[in-house]
């Protein structure tokens, strides 16, 4: 059997470095090839091209982080009806859709969870600002709605402003530090639910040096963490990218192999999916910050234990 | 006195012509003011500071592709030499451990070089600059991807840090770059040989060439001074993020077009104004400012900001009569 | 030949020069020889290759074949930088004026005075005066140049040339659209020039001109020479002529009219945002009236303000007895039939990139189209081949693009495009500036017909002899005003003393 | 540089010296033949061809039917894209609002089929149209202001995108008809259907252009609007018909982009719809529609985008190293045009001969 994975990023970023390692660690310790192919820039388009040059390339199983929720399920099906699987790992497809399932971050429950830890630091009462990506991305509209959904739950927590569209760091700069020139003092938290608001929003806390406003972040950029350890950002919502990567293209060598997703397994639902599996979401604070991947590596570990029993039907 | 009647009115036009800047002068000085009386915390220094910080950054970008606007031809490459220049500045002090100084000179001399690169293919090849820059912004954004994978550079020297965040009162340090730049593009746009050879070159390039004006070695300085400048503005970007990040640049495109043309820059070359570019810069980074100071939806900014641009064109054109 | 137009070697020679160009032999081996202290004319039909020659001399072509002996020595240039360092400078025939920049950076581009740098603009604007002056020419140096009006700016080209300290003066067509008056002024700083041991080539289509200033003669007839730096003793009009056209010249005579009707065009005490004041004539079906004035005499802003490329803001302007307040352009043109020949072809009148077909066919598409707008090059071809033909229009094909024609040729496809129009009021603005002399006449006789047919011509030039063949009456303007009417009974010798009273009697009311 | 003496030059002179009357026996067989090939067009597609041939000797991948198909799918978008702004340059102007309104249009129709519930039939049209109403509002405004197109449509690009968003929330279409979806999957070969839409709308623009009055007079007005106001022509009136038409193809792209990803989607041309800006660009400018105005090249724009396409999807299939890929495509490109610029001047001096 000669499964040959496609794991393909929505676009250059550094959340997906750690899917190379992935690719290759799988390679490396499972009978299949698995490949990390980047699109040349964060586009539904050229992602698709990517794919189906893939597929051109002789390729027959794609793990992919979709480039819209919706548009990709288009190329997918496509795929699938040139009987090759595909999995949607690090964020998931809107169903219905073709891919077998989706190994990722429940972006909502990681933004939600984000905002209750954010809440905590907080002492349980404040405004908060959230700072959030690109609008076109359907996820932005998911985050803003669980954070505001954290916020309403808890009384006298109000979120005070959303910035959106801020995912390149110049414009984020600018639009954060202008929030804190014209409304720092009426905030008490911040919560990122992007990488790069997180990283500038991090940098700026630390050149303030404003302890007072507590901020939750999300990913593990270095800034962030170094700013978790100083005290300027209490905590960050880490994912599991390692892990979906490595899980993804495990499970895309079972389907080629003749398995089929149980239909009963223990799969959760999401707003987009209820195929979902979760790859892990963890909160890292200062306690925390120096040994979150171990953390990871258990979760992974974890998954990938049971996961041909509790997930597929296999042919013996 | 017939005389008089001629002159009168052609006197007082050809003055309007020649500040043309004017209506966005007082574009400017309108939003200012009504941003000052409705939002208490616009004035406050720091919100002055970080205005003052986003225009350093943004004038840089605009007086790069203003140069070549003024030769007649878009670079389409400055966001991607300035990021590029960029990383390289990062990678210069995080990977190889330069210091600062040469770090900066590697910045500045990927940034000319790459000008260099523009201008020389534009004016050996006979090739629209459209295309050149389209395939150069494609090889210097995929250098710098491939040079990082993506990855930021963390390693920044902290002199290069404190710089990007120094402040006296309102005023940035980076106006200690973009300050000096600005004045002595104007000077030299307005009163060196040069300046007036990119004018002509880019108002009548035949004409120019006919009077003995070294037409090719005017569009190489131009690329290699719009180069120049985006790399200042790269490491600038660097010095006010304190990171390496490799998307810098990604979405300097749009103001870098329309900071200049806004301010009155003729998109068929031959005529650029450097007040009207720095008045176009500044009235976007005043919109935007008024944007999050005024807490607009988020899914209503967008729609707000293409309303404001164009009500500020519109205005700038009705005040100065044309 | 050589030998006997002077004693001393030419400073400029050239030898067996070709050019082509695609579909056309521009040059067919052709020479010239330019002496020092010799003021030399270079002649032919249009098309005939003269700006060609002078661009090869300049280097902005590079021949295909032939040498260039610059003081004995062989000589190349690859651009006109080369050969403005050389010593040589030129005034083309095409205007080069970069349009934003001001007079004086216009004429002293290469050569601005610097102080530490920095540009002395006070230093400059002085000299830039200085050399204008010379022209009798004052306008404003600090004024961009795209404010002038063309005999300004052709005025701005010489003064251009003039100011290189040249050994070799090539100018091309200098005086196509300037007055008299100004070629006097002209002429004279030539002659001083000559005399100073300068070698000039004058290029120019009017033979009157040519054999008053020049002493040597240079004729090409398509890209040969026809003779070659022949002195111009002995030599007359009809023995230029036929080295030219290789035959006589045929003349059209005038006819006698009436014109008929009530007024198209009336004007009544017409003022504009440009600074007219006190404009009244009128204009019959079949009749042509001239606008005769100096240069910036406002003649040609009239124009426009009728057109309605400028705003009429007092008087009454009447067309057809309606008062009118023309606005866009394109409008009055269309409703009123109105047709204009612009005197600035290459800004207003024609479209350079696009083919002679289009530039001609464009006035009367709605007419030859069919259904639903459908037009085909077919269609338009013979719509617009008798004009072409009629007018001698020389190019490889009717498809060339207009950008590539000759100067000459390039104003008779502007003018065929309004002569095909079939137009009720034509306004024609300097039609003849660079025609040569056959095409010249061929022109009038179509504005003659026209006329004899009904369409009113309202006709600028500052061409006496063509103002005196085709106007009925003579409109004086002086300084954005009318100063006087003069009916044309032919006689050259009262109507032009009449104008020039005219003129002058303002003048004197002014001071 | 010798003469020479092939007798198409000297038949040549001939015709030329018999003035005027020549023009009407039309060139020379040879010389025509010679001048096609000098043309930009001859130029691309000797080119594309090049790397055709070069791509499927190098790789395994690049002529299999389905990489072919999918080619030619993107192929069929990318230069409709293309179109839209080439309509636009045409008037010396440009559109940067081309993708903004591209998505709205087929928000639109994503809104009309799936929750209007109106059919097909009826929601292509209509979505069209609205493309077409926002390209003149677009033109309206540019002749209204009287400011260069690149103002207008920086800001309208703002205001059509954000009031998409606004009014979408950024929320997909993705229920729409199956038989919409279906379309873009279909096949011939190993041609992609799409292909045939691209085709009709390159023949009616190329008539547009080149067969009626309007589109002559869009093309002088384009070249120079003075001249052509000058001259009786309504030339405000063609840059309004212009951005109208560029709203329309632009909504074009946006429905076949739409039945491609089987939804209506906020986020497929982009942050403001800007992805689309380098495919509209590119394939008109390789094409050789200058950004002057007043030239056009449907022909030259489709195979620009070809040229675009082939190189792009070659170079994934030559599995460059990954994240240099952009670099490899930029500096092929490079050469690719400088190629080509090499062939003109060849044969520019061969026509003269
Ligand atoms: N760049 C060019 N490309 C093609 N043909 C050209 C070009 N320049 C000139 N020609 C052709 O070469 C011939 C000679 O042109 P040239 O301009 O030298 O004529 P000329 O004697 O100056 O005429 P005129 O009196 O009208 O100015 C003409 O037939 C013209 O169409
Ligand atoms: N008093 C004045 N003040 C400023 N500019 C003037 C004045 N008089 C004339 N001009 C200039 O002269 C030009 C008017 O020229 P216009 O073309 O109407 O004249 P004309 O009679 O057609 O002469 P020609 O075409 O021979 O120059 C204007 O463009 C203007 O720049
Ligand atoms: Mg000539
Ligand atoms: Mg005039």
């Amino acid at each position: 059997q000669d499964t040959r994975v496609g794991v393909v990023p929505g676009g250059p970023h550094p959340y997906f470095a750690a899917w190379e390692d992935a690719a290759k660690d799988a390679t490396a310790q499972l009978d299949l090839v698995a490949e990390y192919h980047v699109p040349a820039a964060w586009d539904l388009s050229q992602q698709n091209a990517m794919i189906e040059s893939l597929v051109g390339q002789g390729f027959n199983a794609i793990a992919v982080f979709p480039g819209d929720a919706s548009g990709t399920n288009a190329t997918m099906s496509e795929l699938k009806d040139f009987g090759i699987p595909s999995v949607a790992i690090g964020g998931c497809l809107q169903a219905p859709t073709p891919a077998e399932f989706c190994l990722g971050t429940d972006v909502y429950q990681s933004a939600y969870l984000g905002t209750k830890e954010l809440i905590e630091a907080m002492g349980g009462s404040g405004n908060i600002v959230h700072l959030t990506g690109f609008l076109v991305d359907p996820n932005t509209s998911l985050r803003i709605d669980a954070v505001q959904k954290a916020a309403d739950e808890v009384d006298g927590v109000e979120v005070i402003q959303v910035i959106a569209d801020i995912d390149a760091p110049e414009p984020a700069d600018e639009k954060i530090n202008a929030f804190l020139a014209a409304r720092g003092a009426e905030a008490d938290g911040m919560i990122s639910t992007a990488w790069v608001p997180s990283v500038v929003a991090a940098t700026a806390l630390r050149n303030l040096g404003d302890k007072r406003i507590r901020m939750v972040a999300i990913d593990h950029d270095q800034v962030v963490l170094d700013a978790i350890r100083d005290g300027f950002v209490d905590g960050t919502m880490l994912q599991n990218p390692y892990g979906q990567a490595y899980i993804g293209a495990y499970a895309l060598d079972l389907v080629r192999g003749g398995c089929t997703v149980k239909p009963d397994a223990p799969f959760d639902t999401t707003a987009q999916t209820d195929m979902f599996i979760d790859s892990g979401t963890a909160f890292v604070d200062a306690s925390a910050v120096d040994t979150y991947q171990d953390t990871m590596i258990a979760v992974t570990d974890e998954i990938m234990d049971g996961f041909k029993d509790t997930y597929m039907d296999c042919p013996e | 006195m017939s005389d008089q009647g001629v002159t009168m009115p052609r006197a007082v036009l050809s003055g309007l012509r020649r500040h043309e800047w004017l209506g966005l002068a007082a574009v400017l000085v309108l939003g200012i003011v009504a941003m000052a009386a409705t939002q208490p915390a616009f004035l406050s220094t720091y919100n002055i500071y970080i205005m003052l910080t986003a225009f350093s950054l943004s004038v840089l970008i605009a007086l790069s592709q203003m140069v070549i606007l003024a030769i007649g031809q878009l670079n389409l490459s400055v966001g991607g030499l300035g990021g590029l220049a960029a990383v390289i500045f990062a990678g210069a002090m995080d990977v190889l451990g330069l210091p600062v100084p040469l770090a900066i000179l590697a910045g500045l001399a990927v940034g000319l070089l790459g000008g260099l690169i523009n201008g020389i293919v534009t004016w050996r090849t006979g090739l629209n600059a459209f295309i050149v820059t389209l395939a150069t912004l494609s090889i210097f954004k995929g250098v710098n991807i491939g040079l990082t994978e993506a990855q930021p550079f963390y390693g920044i020297a902290e002199p290069v840090k404190w710089f990007g965040n120094a402040r006296l009162g309102a005023l940035p340090a980076l106006l200690l770059v973009s300050g000096p730049v600005v004045i002595l593009t104007g000077v030299i746009l307005a009163r060196t040989m040069f300046g007036r050879h990119l004018l002509a070159v880019g108002g009548n390039q035949q004409a120019a060439a006919l009077s003995g004006v070294g037409v090719g070695r005017i569009i190489v300085l131009a690329h290699v001074a719009s180069g120049g400048l985006a790399a200042m503005a790269g490491m600038l970007a660097v010095a006010r993020l304190q990171l390496g990040q490799p998307t810098i640049g990604d979405d300097w495109l749009i103001v870098s077009f329309a900071a200049p043309v806004i301010g009155g820059a003729v998109l068929a070359g031959g005529h650029v104004s450097v007040i009207g570019t720095c008045l176009g810069v500044a009235i976007i980074t005043l919109i935007n400012n008024a944007l999050v100071l005024l807490r607009v939806d988020p899914f209503a900014v967008q729609l707000l900001l293409g309303f404001l641009i164009l009500f500020a064109v519109g205005l700038g054109r009705v005040r100065s009569g044309r | 030949m050589t030998e006997q137009s002077s004693g001393r070697e030419p400073v400029l020679a050239i030898d067996g020069a070709t050019k082509r160009f695609p579909g056309v032999l521009a040059l067919d081996h052709a020479g010239i020889d330019l002496h020092p202290g010799s003021i030399h004319a270079l002649l032919g039909e249009n098309g005939a290759g003269k700006s060609t020659l002078i661009k090869i001399i300049t280097g902005v072509h590079g021949a295909d074949e032939g040498e260039m002996r610059l003081d004995g020595a062989p000589a190349a240039f690859q651009n006109p930088r080369d050969s403005i360092h050389a010593g040589i400078a030129a005034v083309h025939q095409e205007r080069n004026l970069v349009p934003r920049l001001s007079v004086a950076e216009n004429i002293l581009l290469e050569r601005m005075h610097t102080r530490f740098g920095l540009i002395d603009y006070a230093a400059l604007n002085r000299e830039a005066a200085r050399i204008m002056a010379t022209l009798g020419l004052d306008i404003d140096p600090r004024r961009p140049v795209r404010d002038l009006s063309v005999a300004q700016m052709q005025l701005v080209e010489i003064a251009k040339g003039l100011s290189v300290d040249a050994r070799v003066l090539l100018l091309d067509e200098p005086t196509a659209s300037i007055t008299p008056h100004e070629t006097g002024t002209l002429f004279r700083l030539l002659r001083d020039l000559r005399d100073e041991g300068v070698a000039i080539m004058f290029v120019s289509h009017k033979l009157e001109e040519v054999l008053d200033l020049c002493d040597t003669v240079t004729v090409l007839r398509d890209g040969q020479n026809a003779c070659r730096s022949e002195p111009m003793q002995g030599l007359g009009r009809a023995e230029l002529v036929q080295y030219m056209i290789g035959r006589k010249e045929t003349f059209v005579t005038g006819r006698q009219r009436k014109p008929q009707g009530a007024p198209l065009l009336e004007l009544n005490d017409v003022s504009t945002d440009l600074g007219h004041h006190g404009i009244s004539f009128d204009l019959r079906p079949g009749e042509t009236v001239g606008l005769y004035g100096l240069v910036g005499a406002g003649r040609t802003e009239l124009a426009h303000a009728i057109v309605g490329a400028a705003r009429i803001t007092g008087g009454s302007l009447r067309i057809d007895g309606e008062e009118e307040r023309p606005r866009d352009i394109g409008h009055t043109l269309r409703q009123h039939r109105i047709g204009y020949v612009s005197e600035d072809r290459k800004g207003e009148g024609l479209v350079l990139m696009h083919s002679i077909r289009t530039n001609i066919a464009v006035t009367i598409w709605q007419r030859i189209a069919g259904r639903l707008g459908w037009l085909t090059p077919a269609t338009e071809k013979r719509a617009v081949l008798p004009f072409v033909e009629k007018l001698e229009i020389r190019a490889p094909s009717v498809d060339q693009p207009v950008g590539l024609l000759s100067g000459g040729n390039q104003q008779k496809v502007s003018v065929a495009k309004w002569l095909a129009a079939e137009a009720r009021l034509l306004i024609i603005d300097e039609p003849t500036v660079g025609v040569d002399i056959q095409t010249k006449a061929y022109l009038h006789e179509l504005i003659h017909d026209l006329v004899e047919q009904g369409t009113a011509v309202l006709l600028i030039s500052s061409d006496m002899p063509e103002m005196l063949a085709l106007a009925d009456r003579i409109v004086v303007m002086h300084e954005f005003t009318v100063t006087g009417e003069v009916p044309n009974d032919g006689s050259s010798g009262e109507v032009s003393g009449a104008i020039m009273r005219c003129i002058h009697a303002e003048g004197e009311e002014v001071a | 540089m010798t003469r020479t003496d092939q007798p198409a030059a000297t038949g040549a002179d001939r015709e030329r010296k018999r003035g005027g009357a020549g023009m009407a026996a039309g060139p020379k067989p040879g010389r025509a033949a010679l001048g096609w090939l000098a043309s930009n067009e001859a130029g691309l597609l000797m080119i594309t061809l090049l790397f055709v041939l070069l791509f499927s000797q190098l790789t395994a991948g690049f002529t299999s039917l389905f990489n072919l198909y999918a080619l030619t799918r993107v192929l069929a978008i990318d230069a409709v894209i293309g179109f839209s702004m080439m309509v636009v340059l045409v008037t010396g102007g440009l559109n940067l609002a081309a993708g903004a309104i591209g998505v709205c249009g087929a928000m639109a129709a994503g809104w009309f089929m799936q929750a209007l519930g109106l059919p097909v039939w009826l929601a292509l049209p209509l979505a069209l149209c609205v493309g077409a109403l926002l390209g003149a509002l677009n033109g309206a405004l540019t002749v209204w202001m009287d400011v260069h197109s690149f103002v207008v449509t920086l800001a309208t690009m703002s205001i059509f995108f954000g009031t998409m968003i606004l009014l979408t929330e950024a929320r997909a279409f993705s229920d729409l008809p199956p038989g919409y979806v279906a379309l873009a999957k279909t096949r011939y070969g190993f041609w992609s259907g799409l292909l045939v839409v691209t085709a009709i709308v390159g023949v009616l623009l190329w008539l547009l252009f080149h067969r009626t009055t309007l589109g002559r007079q869009i093309l002088i007005a384009g070249a120079n609007p003075r001249a052509a106001a000058m001259s009786g022509v309504p030339a405000g009136l063609t840059v309004i018909v212009c951005h109208a038409l560029s709203g329309g193809l632009a909504a074009l792209a946006g429905l076949m982009l739409t039945s491609r990803n089987g939804a209506a989607l906020p986020s497929m041309a982009g942050q403001l719809g800007m992805d689309w800006l380098l495919p509209a660009f590119l394939a008109p400018i390789l094409g050789g529609t200058l950004l002057t105005g007043g030239t056009v090249s449907v022909a030259g724009t489709f195979l620009g985008a070809a040229l675009v396409t082939v190189l792009t999807n070659g170079l994934l299939q030559l599995q460059v190293g990954e994240f240099w890929i952009q670099a490899f495509l930029g500096a092929i490109l490079l050469i690719a045009v400088a190629l080509d610029r090499l062939r003109a001047v060849w044969i520019e001096r061969r026509r003269v001969r």
